[in-house]
């Protein structure tokens, strides 16, 4: 599953931009992800990852450039249409309905997410109920179903991002940092929960800054920097390239990071 | 589930209280004073919906009642029609104006809302006040929109012909039935899918788009179906004092309503009719300080905001959980 | 022995019922540089909100040269010398940088041209841009704008948040070079930041802050040895 | 061209003193996010106090227009202690401070409707005499408006753009806690603010009722076109809502002349809408809350 994409790729960027005034977040950004692949994005906070995201989820339009879903172009649309159409994103923040139980804010997902509702009907019905308790239990968090969301503690917020994010149906999953600030045995639970996700089939994009857990899920990584792609390959390569180690890494960082996976694979 | 079945419970409590009202206490003040109560009950309740759930601060809900109210008696003074057709036409009607001024306020943020929706009412009321020119001199000179004096001799639902002598009694019941459908459907929409996405929305917005929730649509919706209960309610209006001026308009009206939602408790399924309710109750106890009526009103608004910015609703919920 | 600035025992502190920081306790001695590091998300900044009155402090003691500050609104703790600059900078978009800079001595005007000279004497790139709206700053000149409003003050712990959150790595170096000169100086400096790696060499002391808890303190090069800490609390 | 002149001079003076009753309201948004819906009663209140001061103490009216100013100030401090400083430390200060405030306004609308009754009454403080330019008579009183209201106008903004107090209002309006962690103390600035916006409402009254008259509800027309200037320059935003108020004022007076009194306010709100359905934060509005 990993390296070239199948024919259509399930995402394609193509020359995508986005700016803020004089200030260029993203520029002229192509790349794409193939269906069943994970693609990690790492790079110093303020590269443009988190904006990359916002873009195709659509909650800050691109500026300029394409994007495809199955080839079929998606730029423009609003964040419920981009969530209709198969793409489910998670949050820096740990983002929650914080005043609903985790069951309902799996349920907004469920009932809200799957499609387009002309008429929202009368009661959320048997089918999403289901689908939400489905995620929730996919995510090892059904025992927290009726705590209200604005009490769990990090780890259960991560989580029941994901779970909400799933409970979609989504084709492509966007998570934005979901290790950050938790402790090493929070981030193996969190490193379950993503193989998980990937073996039922759904593809996945991740931004990370803890290399570990970057290199160790990802079958493809891409390193940003100002706006713009500076890596784009296989993990094993990444300690190879010069750009990535000069700009981003640093030598101490690049050493620590090669013994780690020297380790993992031995 | 549980929240549902109370909300149902009480309801049917309070339902079979007030049809054993007319029978228990048949003089004609109270029952009149009690339709009116229905009236005003069924504005708040559908305002609530806009204002607390919605999470839209628009102040045309005066401005969509007087629409109901303003084409029923047009429908039954220019092209006769029933009453009976004529209120549900003109419900739609005030679905149509409600949607106008949703798209174009819907995109704003709140206190934008709030201004362009209380101009909005001001200029309707302006241009029905300064109208002037005769459109009709049948009956003498009258204005389209029937000016500073009103329209009248529209027609009547029919009930007064009926039981000319208990005609009071029968409106009565037909407000009351129209404030159980007003309260159904306000529970419908608070307890189902409508609600929850309002409450995401309202929790986080951003978040609640990206799992496939149009803040747009499902505003434009709430509005839609406030509108349509807000106009009937208008064209009852009509019908039960033969005539629609632009008092409807009135800023203390509006003041009242408002304090009623707002000293109920803002967002919540009985607050706003409690409201209704207690300031009903206080307007008649202060029927001999009318002076003091709008000043007592105006104290009342901004201390409950101040000191109990949920309401009698809030108090009372806080009591016996947690 | 080197006089203590600022103390804080045993505080804590938190938003709504929720406790952020549990029963802290470090200090910042008169001329070092004392660093906070952590995971993000566990009560760094809350802790220098918490200083400098922007959270309340819910029991312990804050003291600043012996008095309590912990009871004061936000402008009396900047009064009295406790300097914040904020993470990702908070300037006043709409404003030049002369008016930016002019702000940050808001509470103590006093000696204001001197000031002004020492802001841009020590980043130059400021004097440049002196009538340009911080707005249309890059972010590495915001980053130095924000430094330089809170020099301004003058003060006697300057207190960072962050600085070189943002900002790409060369332009960190920068940043650092700038905070590592006002340490030599003999400015009392109390920094957080996530990445200890920066500031191992310099920093005078490092305390780990983990869940609102300090869980580890020492020095830069104690740190550096200990991979299990970096690695259970600091990631790579 | 003598219509012309009739049309700008006449334009000019509603200008000016929309303008005033709107760099209050403004302001007051500006820095707290409050909508003062209590603006509209202060500013007849100015203009009461200052008929009461002339006609029943006797006062001259260089006394009683400062006097006026004073007092809504010390209503705007008021406010701000009773309503704004509670409501503050409590969720959805906007929408509460929103319904309070209408209600403080009907108790000082009523309060004003008990003590001097429902009637016109002239203002006193008026300036006779008349200037002629052309064939046009343009009564002196209008040109004094314009002088007082350029002079506040300029006043305002030396104190926003060149004293610290100002620069205080200023950065607190754009970031609350970084003013804070300056040394602001916010609470001093919002009751500033609130007093300054208070004492050029009362101004504004005066100024309004002595080319009209005095009415308990005479605040509710000024009030709604002060808003609707604010919605068109972008909340918060003072000196768009000056230039706003202006152009307001020029075209209120023109399309007075060519279609008639009563159209005015309805063209006034169609363009209200349109602005805001081309550009709903504004005119000098941003997305992002980048104010003054």
């Amino acid at each position: 599953m990993t390296g070239d994409a199948a024919a259509t790729p399930l995402l394609s960027c193509r020359h995508v931009g986005k700016s803020f005034g004089a200030l260029a977040a993203v520029r002229d950004l192509s790349f794409d992800v193939g269906a069943g692949e994970i693609l990690g994005i790492g790079g110093p906070n303020g590269a443009g990852k988190t904006t990359l995201f916002e873009v195709i989820s659509g909650l800050n339009p691109a500026t300029t450039g394409t994007i495809l879903l199955d080839g079929q172009a998606i730029t423009g649309f609003a964040p419920e249409q981009i969530c209709h159409a198969g793409i489910a994103r998670t949050f820096q923040l740990n983002a929650g309905f914080d005043s609903m139980t985790a069951r309902e804010n799996v349920l907004v997902g469920a009932y809200f997410g799957q499609g387009n509702r002309a008429i929202p009907t009368l009661r959320a019905g048997r089918a999403a109920h289901e689908a939400a308790d489905a995620a929730l239990d996919m995510l090892g968090i059904a025992d927290r179903a009726d705590a209200v969301t604005g009490k769990l503690p990090v780890l259960d917020r991560k989580l029941l991002m994901m779970a909400s994010a799933m409970a979609t149906k989504p084709k492509l999953l966007l998570m934005d940092e979901p290790v950050g600030g938790l402790t090493a045995r929070e981030v193996d639970r969190v490193m379950d929960a993503v193989r998980a996700i990937k073996a039922s089939g759904v593809t996945i994009i991740l931004i990370e800054h803890v290399m570990r857990f970057l290199v160790r899920l990802s079958d493809r990584i891409m390193i940003m920097h100002h706006g713009e792609k500076i890596f784009e390959g296989l993990p094993a390569n990444l300690l190879d390239d010069r750009t990535v180690v000069d700009v981003y890494l640093g030598h101490g960082a690049s050493e620590r990071l090669r013994s780690f996976m020297e380790a993992d694979r031995g | 589930m549980t929240a549902i079945r109370r909300d149902i419970l009480i309801g049917l409590v309070c339902l079979a209280i007030a049809i054993a009202l007319p029978i228990v206490m048949p003089g004609r003040y109270i029952i009149t004073q009690s339709t009116l109560f229905f009236i005003w009950a069924i504005v708040v309740v559908q305002w609530n919906l806009v204002l607390g759930i919605g999470g839209i601060f628009s102040l045309a809900q005066m401005a969509l009642f007087a629409t109901g109210a303003y084409a029923t008696a047009m429908l039954g003074f220019y092209w006769k029609v029933p009453m009976l057709a004529a209120i549900p036409m003109a419900g739609l009607v005030t679905v149509a104006v409600g949607m106008l001024i949703g798209l174009a306020c819907l995109r704003l943020r709140g206190p934008y809302v709030a201004l362009l929706t209380l101009a909005i009412a001001q200029v309707m009321y302006v241009l029905i006040v300064n109208d002037t020119g005769c459109f009709t001199t049948t009956g003498g000179c009258m204005p389209l929109f029937g000016g500073v004096r009103g329209i009248g001799q529209f027609g009547d639902i029919g009930l007064r012909a009926l039981f000319p002598s208990k005609w009071y009694i029968a409106h009565y019941y037909v407000g009351l039935a129209l404030l159980a459908l007003a309260v159904a459907i306000s529970i419908v929409v608070i307890r189902g899918p409508l609600g929850l996405a309002f409450r995401a929305l309202r929790d986080n917005p951003g978040y609640a788009m990206s799992r496939g929730i149009s803040r747009f649509k499902y505003q434009l919706w709430i509005f839609a179906v406030s509108a349509f209960f807000t106009g009937i309610a208008g064209g009852f209006y009509a019908v039960h004092f033969r005539v629609v001026g632009p008092t409807v308009f009135s800023f203390s009206l509006l003041l009242f309503l408002i304090a009623m939602i707002v000293i109920g408790g803002l967002g919540s399924i009985w607050g706003p009719l409690l409201g209704a309710a207690v300031l009903m109750l206080a307007d008649e106890g202060m029927r001999e300080l009318s002076d003091y009526r709008n000043i007592g009103l105006g104290l009342l608004l901004a201390v409950f905001v101040i000191a109990w910015p949920n309401g009698l609703n809030g108090w009372l919920q806080r009591k016996p959980a947690r | 022995m080197v006089e203590t600035a600022l103390e804080i025992v045993n505080a804590s502190a938190g938003y709504a019922g929720r406790i952020v920081l549990d029963a802290i306790r470090l200090s910042a001695k008169k001329g070092e540089l004392t660093a906070i590091v952590g995971p993000n998300g566990h009560g760094k900044t809350t802790l220098l909100k918490a200083i400098s009155g922007l959270v309340p402090v819910t029991s312990g003691e804050i003291r600043l040269g012996g008095a309590r500050i912990d009871r004061l609104r936000p402008d009396q703790i900047v009064e009295r010398g406790v300097i914040h600059v904020p993470q990702g900078d908070l300037l006043f978009p709409a404003m030049t940088v002369h008016e930016n800079l002019l702000m940050g001595a808001y509470a103590n005007s006093g000696g204001l041209a001197d000031r002004l000279d020492f802001v841009f004497t020590l980043l130059p790139k400021l004097k440049e841009r002196r009538n340009q709206t911080a707005g249309t700053l890059s972010g590495g000149e915001r980053r130095m704008c924000g430094i330089g409003r809170g020099l301004m003050a003058g003060g006697e712990v300057l207190m960072l948040d962050e600085p070189s959150l943002g900002l790409a790595p060369i332009v960190i170096e920068q940043i650092y070079e700038v905070i590592f000169n006002l340490r030599r100086e003999g400015r009392t400096i109390l920094l957080v930041e996530e990445n200890a790696e920066r500031i191992a060499e310099h920093a005078d002391i490092i305390h780990l802050l983990d869940n609102g808890r300090i869980v580890w303190s020492g020095l830069g090069a104690e740190l550096m040895a200990r991979p299990e800490i970096i690695e259970t609390y600091l990631g790579v | 061209m003598d219509v012309l002149i009739q049309i700008v001079a006449s334009g000019l003076t509603l200008g000016a003193m929309y303008a005033v009753a709107t760099i209050g309201l403004s302001l007051v948004y500006g820095s707290l996010n409050m909508l003062n819906m209590a603006h509209g009663a202060i500013l007849t209140l100015g203009g009461y106090i200052c008929y009461a001061a002339i006609v029943h103490a006797g006062l001259h009216p260089a006394l009683a227009l400062p006097g006026a100013a004073l007092i809504c100030a010390a209503v705007g401090l008021l406010i701000y202690f009773s309503a704004a400083l509670p409501l503050l430390r409590a969720e959805n200060f906007e929408t509460n401070i929103f319904i309070a405030t209408i209600g403080i306004g009907s108790v000082i609308e009523n309060l004003m409707l008990k003590g001097f009754g429902p009637y016109p009454i002239p203002q006193p403080l008026a300036v006779d005499g008349q200037l002629v330019i052309g064939n046009v008579h343009i009564p002196l009183q209008n040109v004094f408006i314009l002088g007082v209201a350029l002079m506040l106008m300029v006043a305002v903004a030396v104190l926003l753009q060149r004293t610290s107090a100002g620069r205080a209002i200023r950065a607190t309006s754009m970031n609350r806690d970084a003013a804070q962690l300056m040394g602001v103390r916010v609470g001093r600035v919002y009751a500033q603010v609130l007093a300054l916006s208070g004492a050029l409402a009362a101004v504004s009254g005066i100024m309004i009722s002595s080319i009209a008259t005095l009415t308990p509800v005479m605040g509710g027309d000024p009030m709604l076109k002060a808003f609707i200037v604010c919605v068109v320059a972008g909340l918060g935003n003072v000196y768009g809502a000056v230039v706003a108020a202006i152009a307001l004022g020029l075209l209120e007076a023109a399309t007075q002349y060519v279609f008639g009194v009563r159209w005015s306010f309805a063209m006034l709100l169609l363009l209200v809408i349109l602005v805001l359905i081309w550009r709903p934060f504004g005119l000098f509005g941003k997305q992002q809350v980048v104010r003054l």
